[in-house]
């Protein structure tokens, strides 16, 4: 029965024709936020043991749709089915009972307890009929993380750690429920490819074992790699359904986008990287464990593109020079100049700006509208006569909204309401309406879609263009083969490599050169 | 339901529903002033010379509310700032039958620009948290006040001083009026147009995020401290002119008052939302329903069970959801 | 500037000025206050020490400590003075002092850890006679000789459970501010009371004696309203309630108010309303009721307390008990009535010392 | 710095760090302790029963700790503890002198659990400041309190309710010492040992993420006020016993050494941290610091001086960086 379930749904169909392997269905699913709507007449359904790929611009309803499956979100209208039961779920201790487990993009985590307090949060293992034991969920823990290969101490308290930890925590406390259903909203978007991909093998050991899930990406490469079946929502409707079998790359991203694009990332040769004016000079710099002895230099019209593993030391580099991290030894010039940076303050000064890798708790304050949020690190420029001036405020912001469309429908709606791409975007727009002279980007299309993503690095390339130089942090190979014109790799906090593009002649020869093989 | 109404009807409840909340103090402020207008009208509540009253015995607290409104923005709070009006009364005027009147001033700024800058510097530099330091300092403070003073007031007899900071009228306008009106206008005019409010807000909104974005989340913190302090002791100098002396009890227990004032005028205490406008009027409700349960003719306890009952009903009308 | 009319106007109705007059000479010389168990008030020379008994005591190196129930007024400050001063006088060390600020428990948390230095004598006023019986209880039992001020704790009898109580005519106080306020009234017109609401001895008696006074012996002057207050913040709840008074009664004449600094509020409530014609008597040479009374402005008159020779007076008591003398279980000082004419003669009554200039400085002649 | 340095110093470095931070509380009892155990051994501070003193003298504070450090831990707070604690002796007592001890119990509890579920209710079904609807039940409570005993006290004739709650002694050991115990123990016990108090971290540490993962956070926010008020009622029937009457003042002022003692003890005002035996040692710690300053000899108002100061330097440090 789990070996024919993907055979029998094929085409465009929208899977509401009733077989008994349908462990979800979802039909006629509506949603309004405050008059806004959302989903419109939705339907959706995931068959036992398959990979269901859903997929869809920022905004489209994606997480929406995902959370009134977990009972965060109740549907406006529309009927859920679980095993062919219709069932009401009203909250999210309805949907784990029904069997539906959740990877939230924006994480279900406790910054205050440690990793196996969150992964075991309300499923405490019991001793002495009452007490719970956190050695037994730690080493529970333990098991989950070795059996996703990866290695992260049960014990460590959630702050101290960064988000790609963060997301694997995520992961394995949705593993913890033995959930028959998971979603996974954007599970890698944080993640480096040697994570992903024993992500991709625990997920395939899962759906061996029957276990159904939805998997919400905005990477084709994955989708292609691990899902059975493909759905697309736009602006909130629902627009195909199909085996991956039986569609093409181009035919998905015409059903994302409502239109032909040529959305491959691919390396463009740029003149402007001639320049060889330095912008950026590093010498010696050591911050913490994590960045070591680390130099290069940085010139006018140049992408440089930081690989490494997760903790190789890339995002303490990039914090070690705006400022955040103070360095215990090295320089720093810009333009030629040795410059001190103790403050970001100070690094914005120098024409610095840093796009940091979590969104959610160093690019934004959440609880503030949009307009506000991008005009945070432009206030010195809206300010005339010692006052904020309304108009250019608005008008800035709308300028803004536009060129990176993202899609709000009130600029004073609060930022932390955007789908998780659009507040990437907020973020990203924020910097780069600084106009930088050097650009650090740390992970900077984490959940992006794929339109956008392509726009972004066109920006990127823009930018270098202008005269700027650009850092760009990507654990997406793809990406940064597109855009960096040298590429280094850190390990332990070392540059260990310092290649030029035309060197690098494929994704698997920089992936080798990351992993030190 | 239908696209159609739902499109209709949605937006405007959503309007109505936000406008309700965030200005939930005005309405409670307007549904007060009218219950109280009505009943006790011929108590002499609607004259003029009260509700002036109400003015000068809130000016104390709307002042110190305007600085609280900035550090609880920031999501820090400040205990002290009874105990620094106290001290500053006491100071100004120990130094006004010495030295004279500007000396004296100066001397009660300098009690709350000192204090503040303490309290700033121990929050902002040492990252410890506001309420405890604070909450050391009232008493620390308190102590110093009766110290020096051996608990006793000490008189001002300086006409100047205690009309500026007391009851002199303007007209029929009472300065306390224009004291209050001042630093309301400026609080707010500062909170919401220039950089320094949005450099308070954010960081009481999420410090990291304010930190990655080049604002100097210490010096914010530090300013705000030492705005809440000089606030105070202009707030103990308005009580030492209106009672024409300075003594340590002046602003006892004021932090609560204040606190209240501003969290009802609709700023979090969790930062990131800073209303100086609604503050003021969280102090003149306050002040009205005291004003309005005394001349009810009400003794202490029923006044406190209906002042309780009053504010826990303003406080369930702004209701999130 | 004071202006109205001086404070001190001589009112014309010579029958009801003569009734004042005779009222407050006998206050002089007689204390109105009965003991806790109905006892006649003993006069403060009963505790007079000799010489030789004074070189008694210094031998015996006694330890006292002061467990106050408030102490943060001149009131509280005066009365410590005076305890010190005498006790250092008599070789006692005060070993501790504290400050319950009306709140009983701290005052019974305040015995208990005072008795761990083992004083030999206690002196202290009692916040809540129920409460704090079984702390002093456990004192005496520690062998502490009990001397309270005002009060004393419930079921505890003079002799045996403790040395004795030194009280000002609280009561008497009452009837002097009443007889100071008839004055300034002529006998006639409308008045407002604050009382202090709460169950406190001291408080409630000079109410008493306020209101009993004007009730029985002018018939013409009006109690319109009664208003309590109760605290923390005296001086504001006091301006609040003058404020009110003055708003419903634009015709009110005085103002009664508890102790001095609730007269302090009435006086910014008098001065915001420009009301600086009213009567305000009150209670405590305070320092700021006394330049009011230096001024001649709004405050009329006071029953104060000698808080200083109450001091001295405990001081004596405890030292006495210790030499076998047996002492009054009840000890009075007599009301001192103040008003602008005996303003600085009284503070030296009171304080043991000068007026300071900042009540010298604005005496109007 | 060579990698080896590195690698094992931070570590380590991470670890002191974390630890001193956390038990600073304990390290400055410790301190405090002995300092004073130093300067007044001669003046009776070591003495068993000094020592018991202290530990009576903080009990209603720290059973109202325990409760109080649930309520931050969910991010929420209680200023009501106080007048509760007022209310509960009041009707303990006046329900003794009518139907006995059990009913006079049970009466005083139920002052608590009336008061914090109505706290709880707003709270959590309202979703409204805590602090603003505390507040006015602080006033409210206070007032229903002096109402109905006309301010004065009610004695307690009953000796079996003031042996339990009060002055009993066990052996050596006061009941007072007993009760404070048995509050901590359980309250560790069901914070760090049982779903409850996971849930209850959760809630406080990130109210959208413990939805998300099924946690029914407002009802644990009602609980959490609940159990406040409760142990409010206890502390108050503690008072009542120790001074063997109920009055409206009793446990007056209380929420501000309560709330001073949890977060000395390292929970964050901020929730999702709670560390009820921390609660405990800040309890000890003021309590420890009151009975030293006073048998020091010193002046009230040099008591409020250094009293304050060292509150300043415990929290300075348990600095953060
Ligand atoms: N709580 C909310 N209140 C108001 N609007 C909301 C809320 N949650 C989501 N929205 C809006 O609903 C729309 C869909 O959001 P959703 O998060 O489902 O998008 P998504 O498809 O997951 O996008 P992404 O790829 O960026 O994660 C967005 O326009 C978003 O702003
Ligand atoms: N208990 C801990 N305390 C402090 N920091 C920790 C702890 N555990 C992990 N970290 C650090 O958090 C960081 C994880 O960040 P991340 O995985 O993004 O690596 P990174 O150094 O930023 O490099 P990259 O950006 O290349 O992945 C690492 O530096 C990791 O060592
Ligand atoms: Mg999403
Ligand atoms: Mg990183």
């Amino acid at each position: 029965m789990t070996g024919a379930a993907t055979a029998d749904v094929t085409g465009a169909a929208t899977g509401t024709t009733v077989s008994a392997e349908q462990v979800v269905e979802m039909s006629g699913i509506s949603k309004a936020f405050s008059g806004i709507v959302v989903l419109k007449n939705v339907d959706f359904s995931l068959v036992k043991g398959e990979v269901h790929a859903l997929a869809g611009e920022n905004g489209a309803g994606k997480s929406t749709l995902m959370k009134i499956l977990q009972g965060v979100y109740t549907a406006d209208s529309g009927e859920i089915r679980v095993d062919g039961i219709p069932v009401k779920i009203t909250d999210t201790f309805a949907a784990r009972a029904a069997g539906i487990g959740m990877v939230f993009q924006e994480f279900s985590l406790i910054s205050t307890l440690t990793v196996a307090q969150n992964v075991f949060l309300t499923a405490e293992p019991i001793e002495r009929g009452f007490l719970i034991s956190d050695r037994v969920a730690r080493e529970r823990t333990a098991a989950i993380f070795a059996d996703m290969g990866v290695e992260v101490d049960p014990a460590a308290p959630l702050a101290n750690l960064s988000t790609a930890y963060w997301q694997l925590t995520e992961i394995a406390k949705a593993l913890a429920q033995n959930a028959k259903v998971l979603i996974m909203d954007e599970p890698t978007a944080s993640l480096a490819k040697h994570e992903a991909e024993a992500l991709f093998e625990l997920i395939g050991r899962l759906k061996a074992r029957g276990i159904s899930i939805i998997y919400i990406s905005h990477r084709m490469d994955e989708i292609y790699r691990i899902a059975d079946r493909i759905t697309v929502l736009r602006d909130g409707a629902h627009v195909l359904t199909s085996a991956l079998s039986s569609i093409t790359p181009a035919e998905i991203v015409e059903g994302i986008v409502g239109r032909k694009i040529d959305g491959q990332l691919e390396w463009r040769e740029r003149a402007a990287s001639a320049g060889r004016v330095p912008v950026l000079e590093a010498t010696g710099l050591t911050s913490g464990a994590r960045v070591r002895d680390v130099s290069f230099t940085l010139c006018e019209g140049e992408i440089i593109g930081l690989a490494g593993l997760m903790g190789s030391g890339r995002t303490e580099l990039v914090r070690a020079l705006f400022g955040i991290d103070a360095l215990s030894s090295g320089s720093v010039k810009i333009g030629g100049k040795p410059v001190t940076i103790r403050s970001t303050k100070q690094a914005m000064a120098r024409g610095l700006a840093l796009i940091p890798e979590d969104r959610r708790s160093q690019g934004l304050v959440l609880e503030h509208s949009v307009r506000d949020n991008l005009m945070l690190p432009l206030l010195d420029r809206t300010t005339s006569g010692g006052f904020l001036n309304a108009q250019k405020i608005v008008s800035l912001a709308q300028t803004l909204i536009s060129k990176f469309s993202i899609k709000v429908s009130n600029p004073t709606m609060a930022v932390g309401k955007l789908s998780g791409g659009n507040q990437q975007k907020v973020v990203i727009a924020k910097w780069l309406g600084t106009e930088p002279k050097v650009l650090m980007m740390d992970e900077p299309t984490a959940g992006v879609d794929i339109g956008t993503k392509s726009e972004i690095l066109d920006m990127v390339r823009a930018i270098a263009d202008d005269g700027k130089g650009v850092l760009f942090i990507s654990s997406e190979l793809p990406e940064l083969l597109a855009v960096s014109d040298r590429i280094l790799v850190l390990r332990n906090g070392e540059v260990v490599k310092n290649m030029v593009r035309s060197e690098i002649p494929n994704e698997e020869y920089l992936q080798l050169a990351i992993q030190g093989a | 339901m239908s696209t159609t109404t739902s499109v209709f009807t949605k937006p405007l409840s959503a309007v109505r529903r936000v406008d309700w909340r965030q200005n939930v103090i005005y309405i409670g402020f307007v549904a007060a002033f009218l219950l109280f207008a009505i009943t006790l009208g011929n108590d002499g509540f609607t004259t003029p010379n009260n509700l002036l009253n109400i003015v000068r015995q809130t000016a104390s607290i709307s002042v110190m509310a305007v600085a609280m409104t900035y550090v609880i923005a920031t999501a820090e709070i400040d205990l002290s700032i009874g105990s620094v009006a106290g001290l500053s009364s006491v100071v100004a005027a120990i130094a006004i039958s010495h030295f004279g009147t500007v000396v004296g001033i100066l001397a009660g700024l300098g009690v709350g620009l000192v204090i503040g800058a303490v309290n700033g510097g121990l929050v902002s530099l040492l990252k410890v948290p506001s309420f405890l330091v604070t909450l050391g300092m009232l008493g620390l403070v308190v102590g110093v006040a009766r110290w020096i003073t051996d608990s006793a007031p000490i008189p001002i007899a300086d006409p100047f001083f205690n009309a500026l900071f007391g009851g002199g009228d303007i007209g029929i306008i009472p300065g306390l009026l224009i004291w209050a009106l001042v630093f309301v206008a400026v609080g707010a005019l500062v909170m919401n147009k220039t950089k320094f409010g949005r450099q308070v807000l954010a960081t009481g909104g999420n410090q990291t995020a304010a930190q990655f974005t080049g604002i100097n989340t210490s010096r914010i913190k530090f300013t705000v401290l030492v705005l809440s302090g000089l606030a105070a002791s202009v707030a103990g100098m308005l009580y030492a002119g209106r009672l024409q002396s300075g003594r340590f009890q002046w602003g006892t227990g004021d932090e609560l008052s204040v606190i209240a004032a501003v969290i009802l005028g609709g700023t979090s205490l969790f930062g990131g939302r800073g209303r100086v406008v609604g503050s003021l009027f969280g102090a003149l409700f306050i002040g009205l329903v005291n004003n309005g349960l005394i001349l009810a003719g009400l003794d202490v306890s029923q006044q406190q069970i209906i002042r309780g009952a009053i504010i826990i009903a303003a406080v369930a009308l702004s209701k999130k959801k | 500037a004071a202006s109205g009319g001086s404070a001190t106007d001589k009112p014309s109705d010579s029958a009801v000025m003569a009734k004042i007059d005779a009222g407050l000479a006998a206050l002089s010389s007689k204390v109105l206050s009965k003991g806790p168990n109905g006892e006649e008030p003993a006069p403060v020379a009963a505790a007079e020490l000799s010489d030789a008994e004074v070189t008694q005591v210094k031998a015996m190196k006694l330890t006292a400590a002061i467990a106050m129930h408030y102490g943060g007024n001149d009131w509280s400050t005066a009365q410590i003075a005076g305890l010190k001063s005498e006790f250092a006088r008599l070789g006692i060390e005060v070993v501790a002092v504290t400050d319950a600020n009306f709140d009983a428990g701290k005052q019974v948390s305040d015995i208990e850890t005072i008795m761990a230095k083992k004083p030999n004598i206690i002196v202290s006023l009692p916040t809540d006679p129920v409460a704090t019986a079984d702390a002093f209880r456990k004192a005496s039992a520690g062998g502490a000789h009990l001397v309270f001020m005002d009060n004393v704790p419930k079921g505890f009898v003079a002799g045996k459970d403790y040395v004795s109580v030194v009280s000002a005519d609280n009561y008497g106080n009452g009837v002097t501010s009443a007889y100071l306020m008839a004055r300034s009234l002529a006998g006639k017109g409308k008045i407002g009371l604050i009382y202090h609401q709460a169950d406190f001895f001291v408080t409630k008696q000079r109410y008493e004696g306020f209101k009993t006074t004007i009730k029985d012996n002018f018939p013409d002057i009006q109690i319109v309203e009664e208003k309590g207050i109760a605290g923390p913040d005296f001086a504001g709840d006091a301006q609040g309630v003058a404020n009110a008074m003055l708003t419903k009664h634009p015709d009110l004449a005085g103002i009664w108010a508890v102790w001095d600094v609730p007269a302090d509020g009435v006086m910014a409530a008098a001065r915001s309303a420009g009301r600086t014609d009213l009567k305000i008597a009150t209670e405590d040479l305070g320092t700021n009721a006394a330049v009011a009374l230096a001024k001649n402005e709004l405050v009329v008159g006071l029953g104060a307390q000698r808080p200083f020779d109450q001091g001295v007076t405990e001081a004596r008591l405890a030292a006495a008990s210790y030499i076998g003398k047996t002492v009054p279980g009840y000890v009075a000082l007599a009301s001192l009535p103040v008003d602008h004419s005996n303003l600085l003669d009284a503070w030296k009554q009171v304080y043991h010392s000068d007026a300071p200039a900042s009540v010298t400085g604005v005496y109007k002649k």
